[in-house]
């Protein structure tokens, strides 16, 4: 019997109940798709937080193996669903380096153009299923439906509204449409005020506030020892934008760009005088950090856009023909990082100087995000989870591959 | 008896509610299955509720659902969830304890019932009770009142003896107060996190 | 970013274990030993010169041709490569280390080739690591957790190698 | 029918009593017993309401009986914190509440 | 005991109608307590469905959609009904790991108990199910059984996230338990009586009349009420017992079909019924911000007229009581859910801690403490002849002024027992006149307002 006072568990809570072993997912409403997510709780205290994924795997990497690297488009597309311009953007530009090829000046500027356009529609998912995980239905469907115009627009220019494949390697499937810039334009135009009614929703909203400053702290150096990117990285205050300080392939697209990397620098985020303050209780690393910068990151994107049709408008030229199919890879290997809204979004890819590659590489940014979930849910109490979780906003379909 | 307009209400709410609160004491009593007697424990109190009502003590039969069913056996059956092993737990009493029980158990009964039947005026119907309207056994207030000092249902006593002894319940309601505080910290200390178990532990070492 | 530098610095301190640099190629790489390995990516890590602190990707790559014809035609012998792409984030370069290993430990086809695990230097290596152990079959000594994080547990088989083939049914369910 | 009586109620109140003693005689479990206190208490009250009612009695107890039955449920309140605290905590030491077991100070 | 059922309604309807009915005539009874029992369990479904319908109307103008908009032509309010049809038809599981008794009678004690707490909610005056001298008690007392069906529920599905329900619930609603009766404590003691028919009579009158408008103390313990009110019944914020982000469904995981479906009734039929506590106890209950019918005399005249005025004033309570209903699906809508911790220490640290001090506030507003409540503020109840809220007294009040008032000697002759502007109350209590005076000043701090001027 006094052996059980020895146990650390019987000492840290109130009363205590036996431990309970949790199955959260994969079928559950907030483990985003089909992740499962083991809890070993004490109550309402989560103890232990092991997630179990593979649930989404489909052999991207394999599949690789057997088609050319245009035939793959497709599928990158399917890795983060929710960001498809960006995956097709790394595919193609892994390729492109391996090519060595560059795409005429104005291809450039669509591709920024509808990578942080993408990056828009992929961040205000993310905003609003976080509202979503915390209870806060309306958020989503706000975030809907501004989505939707991005995805009309998509709609108008490749004809799909989720697996774009647009960008292709040498280019993309098509141009701009006439008229889609002035659309584009009034669709900017129209967000830019309601960004400010999401931060009345859930940004500065007291209750948002309470669940989730403070709430999965994730220090700077273990971001970065767990391979942590995108706005889980740049949440935990580290300076790191692969759009600046990537490879020069991919930081090449942005070259004389205008935009300031959102990241927590002397306790100010970049122009943050225009939105909500950082609550007293937001701790640098937290939730809330995680999606204010998400959140800031789409006024940033907005600019970029802004940027990158002014500048599609004065370039001259073509945008860039799709390689054929049979384009036989030099033999040798690329590794290319891309900044995609989740983080960096890796494509590796060994050629024999077939068409075909020899094999292909994804490093998935959800896949490292979602390797804190451990480190950041122990004892944490169960509504907690799905607050660290949504903020990591992990798409299944990227990390299982 | 059955006539039309000679239809005794209190008589047929009376049985069953009796016959409610009955069958759910003894279910209570014979249920094995903890989270099951918490559940005929809540439905036997919540008719015996019912019984108070039509005693006319509405104000006690409100005060038993509210604390007694709504506040103490939600306690328990918190009890029951935080203590419970497998998830239904069974209580399985052995046969041997049960004949013992059940025979003291209808002694008991047999003795109490006897004597509830014994004394002729508790036999007796109330002769004038038709005359009793509903708002006449109105006893909140009164209740209130006498709670904070004041006897407003004995106005008509004249007896001096007698009323020396109802000049209300402020002082056991002063001690009940404190009493429950007391109960209610130290309660609250002795379910409180255990850390103290941990050094006791370390000392002993 | 200076690889020579880099490369003397480490063949200096690993000696031979530090194979090769080759610069010519798109992403430049160094090769280790599959021995030293773990030394060689504590230092850089905490050399202050180099800071590598991000361990972007570990991958390994399987190099066998199944078909005779073609194999013969090949340049290289047959192995599994392990690439780790590394980065810092504060000094802003990367650097790719490769490691050769065989395909078969002992070339005793099952066992499965072994490398020292980087899981303690670089955490983000602990589910990569899982990755490459449950596609391609490569053991990582004092890993901590080595199960398969993709495929079920109890799958048979390394998918990514390139003589893998698909098992015509798993538990009952047909493939094909 | 016959008309209600104060030994009516009595009657259901002893029936209530006796139940509840029973339960706490053979019940294992702290908060089986803990029940079974209910009953007797509530047994108890059904008493001093029904002696205290003007409907049934001309010469009732008056609001008495209704104060000590607030006064018992507000107890019994307070009885089953108290008890309550005491399970959960017999059951941290002993993770068991089956009051045979509560043997420790047993020479 | 044919005063068990209250026949005020039905005899008049019947009376109205030409049918002289005797009271204790058991047909009479019996269909007293159908005609109550229909017309509240209609209130109660049609309410559950109305609120269904308006839930998802009103969450879909507030997330810039339309709602239902088909069935039933163009407003879709025949959607609710539409929903019921398929709950209807789904599937009645029941898990094998299940308690079974208790998981099939989980939903109806959670429906029972929101339902039976109407028995003694007044819609107007007088119209109600029973007259209960506790009511307030009564139903605050009801509803927090609900719980029961909750926890009940969560424990006998077999479910571990149910179980987390249940657990949540019951921590949540015994907690929540002690601020709301505090609150309601405010206007009883404010009236003097817990008979929610005699205090929504006492608000008769202009809107200032309303208790919320009484003071700075009530209307802020309105506003506590109201969140403990949303916390009770488990509405967003609070809805941590069905949390569908974190546990799933919670207690109600493994419920389908109409299991599920009385769950929802209760519900919404709770969310009613606090909202309509609410307008008795805070705003007026029945009478509305303009006394048109007191103006007109319908209300006291007997007849049709008054038959009139009183089913304007249920009108008007059930359109007050659907307001406070559409603010509790306004919030749902626009608040994210609090966590189980800040549900508790909501509750601890603010609500209890606040309605506390406006007790003690109201109290001291009752008594003058403030110096400001002595005089009667200029209202425009001044200006027409209500009955005034001291004048509404409990019958054993009434009595005991009658009985002092026929012993009236010349020992009392100076102090008139009924009269409004009494000294504190004198409770040593030990003669005849000093009690009977004692009784008065039950009366007297009613009044202190109201009934001087």
């Amino acid at each position: 019997m006094a052996s059980h006072l020895g146990d650390p568990r019987v000492v840290e809570f109130d009363v205590r109940t036996d431990e309970m072993l949790i199955n959260m997912g994969p079928q559950h409403p907030s483990t985003h798709g089909v992740l499962r997510l083991a809890l070993r709780t004490d109550g309402e205290i989560v103890s232990e937080a092991t997630p179990h994924i593979g649930y989404l795997h489909r052999c991207a990497e394999k599949i690789g193996e057997n088609l050319s690297h245009r035939q793959y488009i497709p599928y990158t597309d399917r890795m983060d669903y929710l960001a498809a311009m960006n995956m097709n953007l790394g595919w193609a530009l892994v390729v492109e380096k391996l090519l060595k090829h560059e795409v005429p000046e104005r291809g450039r500027h669509l591709r920024v153009l509808m990578a942080e356009l993408n990056r828009i529609a992929s961040h205000l998912v993310a905003m609003g299923t976080y509202g979503l995980d915390l209870g806060s239905f309306t958020p989503f469907l706000y975030a809907f439906r501004e989505r939707e115009r991005i995805l009309d627009l998509f709609e108008e220019v490749c004809g799909a509204r989720l697996t774009y494949s647009y960008i292709t390697p040498g280019g993309a499937t098509g141009d701009l449409t006439e008229g889609w810039l002035e659309k584009c334009e009034a669709f900017l135009d129209q967000l830019a005020p309601v960004i400010e009614e999401y931060h009345t929703l859930l940004t500065s909203n007291a209750v948002f506030i309470r669940r989730t400053a403070g709430i999965g702290v994730l220090s700077a150096e273990m971001a970065i020892d767990y391979g942590t990117s995108g706005p889980v990285l740049r949440g935990s205050g580290v300076d790191y934008d692969l759009r600046r300080d990537g490879d020069p392939w991919y930081t090449g697209l942005y070259r004389d760009y205008k935009y300031e990397v959102i990241v927590q620098k002397d306790g100010h985020y970049p122009k943050d005088r225009d939105y909500p303050p950082v609550p007293a209780e937001a701790v640098l690393g937290d939730s809330w950090h995680r999606f204010y910068v998400r959140m800031l990151e789409v006024v940033q994107s907005v600019e970029l856009v802004r940027q990158a049709m002014e500048r599609y408008r004065a370039a001259k030229g073509d945008c860039g023909a799709p390689l054929k199919l049979t384009q036989r890879l030099p033999k040798g290997e690329a590794y290319l990082e891309t900044e995609a809204p989740r983080g960096q979004m890796g494509f590796f890819l060994v050629a024999d100087g077939n068409a075909i590659p020899w094999r292909v590489r994804v490093r998935s940014s959800s896949f490292c995000n979602l390797s804190i979930t451990h480190e950041v849910c122990r004892g944490c109490l169960i509504a907690d989870v799905p607050a660290v979780i949504g903020s990591l906003d992990i798409v299944m379909g990227e990390i299982d591959r | 008896m059955m006539t039309l307009a000679g239809m005794d209400w209190h008589a047929i709410y009376f049985w069953l509610f009796a016959l409610l609160t009955c069958g759910f004491a003894l279910a209570v009593l014979f249920s094995a299955n903890v989270v099951r007697m918490a559940f005929y424990l809540v439905l036997c109190l919540g008719a015996s509720a019912g019984l108070f009502f039509l005693t006319g003590a509405e104000f006690v039969a409100a005060m038993q659902l509210m604390i007694y069913v709504g506040g103490t056996l939600v306690l328990l059956v918190f009890g029951v969830m935080l203590t419970a092993h497998s998830r239904f737990v069974s209580l399985r009493t052995p046969s041997g304890e049960w004949i013992l029980a059940l025979i003291a158990g209808s002694a008991l009964l047999a003795l109490l019932l006897s004597a509830a039947l014994k004394v002729p005026d508790w036999v007796k119907a109330n002769p004038d009770r038709a005359a009793i309207s509903a708002a006449d056994v109105e006893a909140t207030t009164p209740i209130g009142m006498g709670f904070a000092g004041v006897r407003v249902d004995k106005l008509s006593q004249t007896d001096p003896q007698l009323l020396g002894g109802m000049s209300g319940y402020l002082l056991p309601f002063l001690i009940v107060s404190i009493h429950l505080l007391v109960v209610l910290i130290g309660a609250a200390y002795m379910a409180r996190a255990k850390r103290r178990a941990a050094a006791v532990d370390e000392g002993a070492v | 970013m200076d690889h020579q530098k880099l490369f003397d610095q480490l063949r200096e301190r690993f000696g031979d274990d530090v194979r090769a640099l080759v610069v010519e190629t798109i992403d430049p790489w160094i090769e280790v030993s599959a021995e030293r390995l773990e030394d060689v990516c504590r230092l850089l890590k905490n050399d202050a010169a180099w800071q590598f602190n991000l361990l972007n990707c570990i991958t390994a790559v399987d190099y066998f041709e199944p078909d005779a014809k073609k194999a013969a035609k090949v340049d290289w012998k047959p192995h599994v490569q392990m690439l780790y792409h590394l980065s810092s984030t504060t000094l802003k370069h990367t650097v790719v280390i490769k490691v050769r290993l065989p395909r078969w430990k002992d070339d005793v086809a099952g066992q499965l080739p072994e490398v020292a695990s980087v899981s303690g230097i670089w955490r983000t290596a602990d589910w990569h690591e899982r990755e490459v152990y449950d596609l391609m079959g490569v053991m990582f000594v004092g890993h901590p957790d080595l199960r398969r994080i993709l495929c079920p547990e109890d799958w048979e088989g390394y998918p990514l190698r390139k003589d893998y083939v698909m098992p015509l049914e798993y538990h009952g369910i047909r493939n094909r | 029918m016959a008309p209600i009586t104060v030994a009516h109620y009595l009657a259901v109140g002893a029936v209530m009593f006796v139940a509840g003693v029973l339960c706490m005689v053979t019940k294992r479990n702290a908060l089986g017993v803990l029940m079974g206190v209910e009953l007797v208490l509530n047994g108890a009250n059904i008493n001093f309401v029904a002696f205290g009612s003007k409907l049934l009695r001309a010469e009732s107890l008056g609001l008495d009986g209704q104060f000590i039955a607030l006064f018992v449920i507000v107890l019994a309140a307070g009885e089953a914190a108290v008890a309550l605290a005491i399970a959960l905590n017999f059951y941290n030491n002993h993770t068991t509440i089956d009051v045979d077991r509560a043997d420790d100070l047993k020479g | 005991m044919a005063e068990l059922i209250n026949l005020q309604i039905l005899n008049r309807l019947l009376g109205w109608a030409g049918v002289d009915l005797p009271p204790s005539h058991l047909a009479g009874a019996v269909l007293a307590a159908l005609v109550h029992g229909v017309i509240l369990l209609g209130i109660v479904a049609v309410a559950a469905m109305f609120f269904i319908w308006a839930e998802r109307k009103v969450a879909g103008r507030i997330q810039d959609r339309l709602g239902p908009t088909r069935v039933g032509g163009r407003f879709g309010w025949l959607q609710a009904l539409a929903d019921g049809i398929k709950l209807l038809s789904k599937e009645d599981v029941r898990p094998r790991e299940a308690d079974a008794l208790l998981f099939r009678c989980a939903p109806y004690v959670s429906f029972a108990a929101s339902f039976t707490a109407y028995l003694a909610l007044p819609f107007s005056d007088g119209w109600v199910a029973q007259h209960i001298n506790s009511a307030v008690f009564f139903i605050l007392a009801v509803l927090g059984l609900e719980v029961f069906g909750v926890i009940l529920a969560g424990y006998a599905s077999g479910s571990k996230w149910s179980l987390f329900g249940a657990m949540r619930e019951s921590a949540q609603v015994v907690s929540y338990e002690v601020p709301l009766g505090l609150c309601v404590v405010v206007p009883v003691f404010i009236c003097g009586t817990m008979n929610l028919v005699t205090i929504g009579n006492m608000q008769t009158g202009w809107l200032t009349n309303w208790l919320v408008f009484h003071d700075p103390f009530t209307f802020a313990v309105f506003w506590v009420y109201f969140t403990c009110a949303i916390a009770s019944v488990n509405r967003a914020p609070f809805d941590l017992a069905e949390a569908e982000s974190e546990l799933v469904a919670g207690f109600h995981t493994e419920y389908s079909g109409m299991r599920w479906c009385y769950f929802f009734m209760a519900e919404y039929g709770s969310m009613l019924l606090v909202s309509g506590l609410a307008t008795i106890l805070f705003f007026g209950g029945w009478h509305g911000p303009v006394p048109v019918f007191d103006m007109l005399g319908w209300s006291s005249m007997g007849g049709v007229l008054q038959y009139v005025a009183e089913l304007a004033g249920a009108a008007n309570f059930l359109i007050k009581a659907v307001v406070g209903v559409t603010v509790m699906i306004w919030v749902r809508w626009t608040l994210p859910r609090l966590r189980i911790d800040q549900v508790m220490t909501t509750c601890l640290k603010y609500c209890t801690p606040l309605a506390a001090v406006c007790f003690l506030g109201a109290l001291g507003w009752q008594t003058g403490m403030f110096g400001l409540a002595a005089g009667p503020l200029w209202s425009p109840n001044q200006l027409m002849a209500v009955k005034q809220r001291g004048e509404y007294r409990e019958s054993w009040v009434l009595k005991a002024e009658a009985a002092a008032a026929a012993e009236g000697s010349a020992a009392q002759a100076g102090r008139p027992a009924a009269s409004g502007d009494r000294d504190e109350p004198d409770v040593s209590g030990e003669t005849e006149p000093a009690r009977s005076s004692a009784t008065g000043a039950v009366g007297s701090p009613l009044s202190r307002k109201g009934g001087v001027g």
